[in-house]
């Protein structure tokens, strides 16, 4: 089977800047994949790309073997593909139904599915159905996270991008938020997870990525990559550590 | 400097120099009505240079400029008319007095940003304006306006009176202006303005008091355009309110956009674009405006920034005249 | 002989200036004519460039000027506003074969042009301008056609309370230099009557021009029970009070200056609102007696369709045609010449608007008022 | 206080005390207390929302406190106003590079000099001979910093039009001009390659050394933490979760569950 | 007592005229940042058409739909063309300079307000144009003392359904959640599938549709049109809308309604020639307390 997937040396200038400098993956169908890396290595502008937010300079995005290459983002909802984005950016001062009903909104004819839909993501995120007449400014962090992810459900998308669905929460949320996300991946829906919370984001992939300033230096399975020491240098600075220490002594 | 640049820095200079040559001897050909077409684009560019100190070095939306070229206008009118003061006496009286002005309406309103700045100095334009014509203290003559404005002078024998003599006037003035201007942009006033508009929190933890430097653009461009209105009352010998509108200061606006936010150059070309071009259209009569508004639009599709848009670093016309006498820099 | 005289001087003249022009002694004679072509006053300028072309028109057909000149207007618009005003002014004095000016449409307009036009010794004939301090300047070379607003303020006050037997007077004006100018001359003609306390003036104050709501000073009006109601501005503004006068209750005569009623005051506010309504006027163009005025009316008519609106256009095109009668009496284009013959020698001269004549200051000798009333069927008729 | 007697006395350069800011309910910073020491560079870490930014605003004046004092010397700073504070000797950078986009390099550099010179309007306007010393030096001045970070080739173009790393470097010369004591740097690697990120770690070493400056550093990049800094706080949820020198921090478990997460028990 | 009464129900009357001018300036605003100052000529040449309508079909109209149907007919015609022609100008005149950045449009727009006023001028002529008074009800009812016209209380009806049906669509509707998503966040809009062109067609064919409308209806209410009349209504709109908070379409009615009625009371108890000046006043009161207008949410910047 082909993956769902592919993306194959894909390059982002923003301006001047090299952003990606020609990174390919792959994405199987049904499969948790997380992309790892500290600020700035381009995560975000790989999902934005995907998402069709940002212009491709060169390479090829393909779902099902359709080039998405070019189709405004409006467009690349319908295909199956939603995106809850970093920094969780809910229409704060629209109500949570709202947010959700925006969700749904390539579907909006669709009366019966977008109340399934809804359904499916209060199922999931209960506290959502208690907070649905309230404006989501007005919600905590995590919650917000929760609509975010709930939004981007409500188009029952095939692939879902999931841009630091840890960030700025407590542990103990992150761990809640992290077994809904599991939870979402068995009822079949594909995701694309980026994140800095390695530990977190490889015990719930099936693979991993790894970024670092553009192009990707580690990939592999998770447990490969869970017990990989490179990680850890990456994000906690082992090896300027051991450099300095050489360096001291 | 010089480095590399001789080349455009000698034939940018006698392109100025061909200008300023044409400037002075233009009005010894033309009869007195393009005379007074120079005279008013003069005012234009006077008052073009004045918004722009707001508008194009810091950046803040001042849609009631008007106002104070209105109350530049009108401490000169009731003065002289009043007192007796000699209009050319009253030339930095009115610029202090708009200078006043401006510091007290602005100090307040300051802090607010883009489009509520904006319609707060529309606000004060009109107040200005719906004053005038509601003739407080029976000063300012209401709708009629004051009337009987000497000629400019010191009171003495010298009296300006003629077209021409009213065209070096501006021109003059205007030429220092921009000196003043162009010194300004390289002092570190001009480059802290400059800062603000491109970044206010960027700016402040620069080091630049930002509200302080608002003001100051506000109180400069306001004093300015209070000596256009010295000059423009004792051209007229009369003003009223309706010379003072909201349209007037959308003109004074559009002058900055058109020419090149902070461009000297620019705003030069915009002033003549507002004021010769309804001029010269003028045989089209009714058309003449829907021409404009057409140009207006086309202008900004195709030169966004402006016709002559300031250049920064680079070879730059205007920086001429500061480099001619700052030869060590 | 004299004027034969002239006439050879003046040819000569020409011919210098125009050398290459062969047919120099047929040129016609430019008589320029300032108005508001464009801006908000448009339609008074448009309605004075088509008055002034008539009367040209009626001229050139009786053989012209100068013995067959024939007589050009030459237009120049001021847009309505000061600034371009003087402009328009500076461009007629610089074209030399402009041997006099009609200027201009409202007052604070022909201020500064009438300026210009003092200091480089030309002609001008101001014929919607009814300031009284126009013509307190001492200037050599303005007149103008129409009357002052002391003038209609006194007519006002001398015919006005006594015919409605009214005792409160309400003056509104509409802070325009125009309808201030008036409703304070009408104070001011009032009051003897006033001191004496015969009349009682209970309402004085302004409305803001361009608006389109006046219900709050109507209420406030309404509340003083006046028995007359001058209201000295625009018709535009005048149909819209009535109106809305009437809507909230307002009952008493309502009286309008010279400004505000006209066919269009009709139009806008119906005949049914608009009928009753007085104003102090100027004799208007139907109502004129004279035969130039009857003869004037028929050619506008054939020519645009309908005749003029307001009065102001018939003063444009008797300032032309009393422009013209000058030089064609002087056989000089000369401005002195022009003005010394204006201010001495015109007297009773037949016009559109009646005898043409001119005090020692330059204003109209004896404009008429009278009283109108807008009829059943929506007509301005004198009031008996 | 002049920068002589700091080096000579070593002692803290700027401290906080019980520094709370709160947003619209949320408490972004919590309690915060930190002390920065003379000559040192004192990183500041934790992860995304951990309120790092915030001190940032609160130390240079954007935004003001709801409690504590941001103590700098001997002087109490707290709520003064970002331009004052530049002014006493703090100067700082952005975490999105904010530069004055549509100026020249050295145009933006010669802002950070504004508040070391005084020419007013008539001075400007006149070209009095004190104003043009001044302009000379503060053209100088900026000549110097330009070329100390290696940018004299862009000396002349637009700031918005030169390198993603240049930019970076300019902001950093921008602060020095304004000749600061205490540099405050928001995230000075991220954006940059591995060879800018080492020369950004040599150039500020350097400027430890040999201008006496002290450096208050957040970083998410930790080779440049552990690489450079002299101290390490952490931050998480608004508090300081730990601090100590690099290799404390390398090794504190609270460190890593902060950064890593736990393991999901499931 | 009832004089109170009848000023507020002016002030009101008008104030929903400010109010209906003021939402097309809101949603314009809310999603593009622009400050649309041909808005207030959508508004002028509303009226014109309306009036054309009128006139020139009066005879029809009359016999088959009665005054008011005629009315209703002049205003749906009108908003129509209106829908059409706000399209138009947004294509020609805003379209190709959006990328350039706020100021150059603004300038495009006072550029477009230019075109639109003089080409209402060549067509119809600069003089006023007057609503044939027989074409329009004239009733006049006296309740408990208080003056007030049948066209009054159907304009008041009339613009409260208006406000409430745009109400309806904005707030309560998807599409409308879409419009306020837009404005808020136009990336994060797109990414749920929301197609900005088509929000930024919506906008330009509702607001000028209200501003035509409203320009029947003024031209009903008052009779009288001129060419001009759209920059004053414009500035008082765009004074609504700041004084409700930019971008905040509730907030914009709302300013219109309270600018309505503060000049009509400042005209009653202050004096009429110095309303304006009031009006001004309390705007610029309002902004030093309030820098985001009455209703508007304080948005700290991020730094």
């Amino acid at each position: 089977m082909a993956p769902l997937l592919i993306i194959d040396d894909l390059q982002i200038h923003y301006g001047a800047i090299e952003a990606l400098k020609g990174i390919s993956l792959y994405l199987d169908e049904g499969e948790i994949v997380a992309v790892l890396g500290a600020n700035g290595a381009g995560k975000t502008t790989l999902i934005n790309a995907i998402s069709g937010l940002l212009p491709i300079s060169s390479g090829n995005v393909t779902l099902e073997g359709n080039r998405l290459n070019g189709i405004p983002p409006y467009e690349i909802v319908q295909k199956g593909i939603s995106q809850s984005p970093e920094g969780r950016k809910v229409f704060s001062t629209l109500t949570v139904d709202e947010n959700l009903n925006l969700g749904a909104y390539t579907q909006r004819k669709k009366k019966q599915e977008v109340g399934d839909a809804k359904e499916r993501v209060f199922s999931l995120f209960p506290i959502l159905r208690e907070r649905r007449r309230q404006l989501s400014g007005t919600l905590s962090g995590g919650e917000q996270q929760m609509l975010a992810i709930g939004r981007a459900l409500m188009s029952s998308p095939r692939l879902l991008l999931l841009d630091e669905p840890s960030l700025g929460l407590a542990p103990i949320l992150v761990n809640h938020i992290f077994g809904i996300i599991r939870e979402i991946n068995s009822q079949g829906t594909s995701i694309l997870l980026v994140e800095q919370n390695a530990h977190k984001a490889l015990s719930l992939a099936h693979k991993g990525y790894v970024l670092e300033n553009g192009v990707i230096s580690t990939s592999g399975s998770s447990s490969e990559l869970k017990s990989n020491r490179k990680i850890q240098e990456a994000y906690l600075g082992g090896s300027a550590l051991k450099r300095k220490g050489n360096q001291t002594t | 400097m010089e480095r590399e640049k001789t080349g455009f820095f000698g034939s940018q200079q006698s392109l100025l120099f061909a200008i300023v040559g044409i400037f002075i001897i233009y009005p010894f050909f033309v009869s007195n009505y393009y005379i007074d077409v120079a005279f008013f684009f003069g005012i234009y560019a006077l008052l073009g240079l004045s918004l722009n100190i707001v508008l194009g070095e810091v950046g803040l939306f001042d849609l009631g400029h008007a106002g104070f070229y209105a109350i530049g206008a009108y401490t000169t009118a009731i003065l002289n008319t009043k007192l007796g003061i000699p209009i050319l006496v009253l030339l930095p009286v009115s610029a202090i007095a708009a200078g006043i002005f401006a510091y007290i309406v602005c100090s307040p309103i300051i802090h607010l940003r883009g489009d509520y700045l904006c319609i707060v100095t529309i606000g004060m334009g009109e107040i200005v304006r719906l004053a005038l014509i509601n003739n407080p203290f029976d000063l300012t003559g209401g709708p009629n306006g004051v009337y009987g404005i000497d000629f400019p002078s010191f009171g003495g024998p010298f009296v300006i009176d003629s077209s021409i003599e009213y065209y070096f006037l501006i021109w003059i003035i205007v030429v220092l202006s921009i000196i003043g201007l162009i010194r300004l942009q390289n002092s570190r006033i001009g480059r802290a303005w400059n800062c603000i508009r491109e970044d206010e929190v960027a700016a402040g933890s620069s080091g630049i008091d930002v509200k302080s430097y608002k003001l100051l653009a506000f109180v400069i461009g306001a004093a300015l355009a209070g000596v256009a209105g010295n000059i423009y009352a004792s051209k007229l010998m009369a003003v009223s309110p309706e010379s003072f509108s909201f349209w007037e200061s959308c003109m004074l606006f559009c002058i900055v956009l058109i020419g090149g936010m902070g461009s000297i150059p620019g705003i030069l070309i915009g002033a003549a674009f507002i004021s010769l071009f309804p001029e010269i259209f003028r045989p089209f009569a009714m058309y003449r405006m829907l021409v404009f508004g057409l140009v207006m639009i086309l202008m900004m599709m195709f030169r966004p920034g402006g016709v002559w848009p300031r250049k920064r670093g680079g070879p730059e016309f205007v920086s001429l005249l500061s480099r001619m006498r700052k030869k060590d820099v | 002989m004299k004027i034969m005289k002239h006439l050879l001087i003046v040819g000569i003249i020409l011919c210098v200036l125009m050398p290459f022009n062969a047919t120099a002694a047929e040129k016609p004679v430019v008589i320029g004519l300032q108005g508001p072509i464009t801006g908000p006053w448009a339609y008074e300028g448009e309605m004075a460039k088509q008055s002034c072309e008539i009367a040209a028109q009626l001229i050139n057909e009786k053989g012209g000027i100068l013995g067959g000149r024939m007589v050009e207007v030459r237009v120049v618009d001021d847009a309505g506003e000061p600034k371009t005003g003087a402009l328009a002014a500076t461009k007629l004095v610089g074209q030399k074969d402009v041997v006099a000016s009609v200027s201009t449409y409202g007052s604070s307009i022909c201020e500064p042009a009438s300026n210009i036009y003092e200091k480089f010794k030309k002609v001008n004939i101001g014929y919607g301008v009814t300031a009284v301090r126009l013509t307190q300047r001492d200037f050599k070379y303005f007149f103008r056609t129409c009357g002052r607003d002391d003038s209609q303020g006194k007519f006002f006050a001398d015919s006005v309370p006594q015919k409605f037997g009214a005792k409160k007077i309400a003056i509104m004006h509409d802070n325009t230099a125009f309808g201030k100018g008036l409703a304070e001359d009408t104070k001011g003609a009032l009051k003897p009557m006033l001191d004496a306390g015969t009349v009682e003036l209970i309402y004085f104050d302004a409305i803001t021009p361009g608006e389109k709501d006046f219900h709050v000073p109507l209420t406030q009006l309404r509340e003083k029970k006046p028995d007359v109601w001058y209201f000295t501005g625009y018709y535009a503004e005048a149909a819209l009070l009535v109106t809305q006068a009437r809507e909230i209750g307002v009952t008493c005569p309502f009286v309008g200056g010279n400004a505000a009623i006209n066919n269009e005051f009709v139009k806008i506010a119906g005949i049914d609102l608009a009928k009753g309504c007085y104003m102090t006027n100027e004799p208007l163009p139907a109502d004129l007696p004279y035969k130039e005025a009857k003869e004037f009316l028929k050619a506008y008519k054939d020519k645009f369709g309908e005749i003029p609106s307001s009065p102001w256009p018939i003063y444009a095109a008797d300032a032309l045609n009393i422009i013209a009668y000058a030089i064609d009496k002087t056989g000089s284009v000369d401005s002195d010449v022009l003005a010394e013959y204006l201010r001495n020698d015109v007297n009773g001269v037949p016009g559109i608007t009646g005898p043409i004549g001119f005090t020692a200051q330059g204003d109209r000798e004896g404009v008429p008022f009278y009283l109108y009333v807008v009829d059943e069927n929506g007509n301005i008729v004198i009031s008996k | 206080m002049s920068k002589g007697d700091l080096h000579t006395t070593p002692e803290r350069v700027l401290e906080t005390r019980g520094l709370t800011k709160i947003f619209g309910g949320l408490i972004a910073v919590n309690n915060f207390d930190a002390t920065v020491k003379k000559g040192e560079i004192f990183s500041l870490i934790g992860p995304n929302g951990a309120g790092k930014t915030t001190v940032f605003n609160v130390v240079t004046g954007i935004y003001k406190p709801e409690a504590g004092q941001v103590i700098f010397g001997e002087k109490d700073i707290t709520g003064r106003k970002p331009h004052q504070i530049v002014s006493f000797g703090i100067a700082r950078t952005f975490q999105n590079i904010r530069l004055f986009q549509n100026m020249t390099c050295l145009e933006n550099i010669m802002a950070g000099q504004h508040c070391r010179a005084k020419a007013g309007v008539w001075s400007s306007i006149f070209s009095f001979s004190a104003q043009k010393k001044e302009e000379r030096r503060i053209r100088e001045i900026s000549e110097s910093r330009i070329e100390q970070v290696g940018l004299e080739r862009f000396r002349d173009e637009l700031a918005k039009n030169i390198p993603y790393g240049s930019q970076r470097m300019l902001e950093i010369a921008r602060a020095l001009a304004t000749e600061p004591m205490l540099l405050v740097l928001d995230e000075p690697s991220s954006g940059l390659n591995a060879g800018e990120t080492e020369v950004l770690m040599g150039f500020l070493k350097e400027l430890i050394e040999k201008e006496h400056l002290t450096i208050l550093l957040i970083e998410h990049d930790m080779n440049v933490v552990m690489g450079i800094s002299d101290k390490v706080a952490v931050m998480d949820e608004g508090k300081k979760i730990a601090e100590g020198n690099p290799e404390e921090i390398y090794n504190n478990p609270r460190v890593i569950e902060a950064y890593l997460g736990t393991e999901e028990e499931a | 007592m009832q004089v109170v009464f009848e000023q507020i129900i002016n002030g009101l009357t008008i104030g929903s005229f400010y109010a209906l001018i003021a939402l097309g300036y809101s949603m314009v605003y809310g999603v593009l940042k622009l400050i649309n100052f041909a808005h207030g000529d959508f508004f002028t040449l509303g009226s014109y058409l309306g009036y054309t309508l009128l006139v020139f079909g009066s005879a029809f109209i009359t016999t088959h739909f009665g005054l008011w149907g005629g009315m209703v007919a002049a205003m749906l015609m009108a908003a129509m063309c209106l829908a059409f022609i706000g399209v138009l100008v947004e294509r020609a005149a805003y379209r190709p300079i959006y990328p350039a950045g706020r100021l150059p449009a603004v300038v495009s727009a006072l550029g477009a307000s230019i075109v639109l006023q003089n080409a209402i001028m060549v067509i119809w002529g600069p003089r006023y144009q007057a609503y044939p008074a027989k074409l329009i009800p004239n009733i006049h009812l006296n309740i408990w003392g208080i003056n007030i016209t049948v066209l009054q209380i159907v304009i008041l009806v009339l613009s409260f359904v208006l406000m409430g049906i745009l109400y309806y669509i904005i707030q309560k509707t998807v599409f409308g959640a879409a419009i306020r998503a837009t404005a808020l966040d136009k990336d994060t809009a797109s990414l749920m599938g929301i197609n900005f062109n088509k929000v930024i067609f919506f906008i330009f064919t509702l607001g000028p549709a209200l501003g035509a409308m409203t320009g029947v209806m003024v031209g009903m209410y008052y009779r009288q049109i001129s060419f001009t009349m759209g920059w004053n209504y414009g500035l008082k709109a765009f004074t609504a809308t700041i004084l409700g908070g930019i971008g905040n379409l509730p907030g914009a009615m709302f300013g219109g309604l309270i600018l309505g009625v503060l000049e009509m009371l400042g005209a009653a108890y202050i004096s009429a020639a110095w309303k304006d000046v009031f009006v001004f006043m309390i705007l610029i009161l309002v902004l030093i307390f309030r820098p985001n207008g009455l209703f508007g949410e304080k948005i700290a910047e991020k730094v």
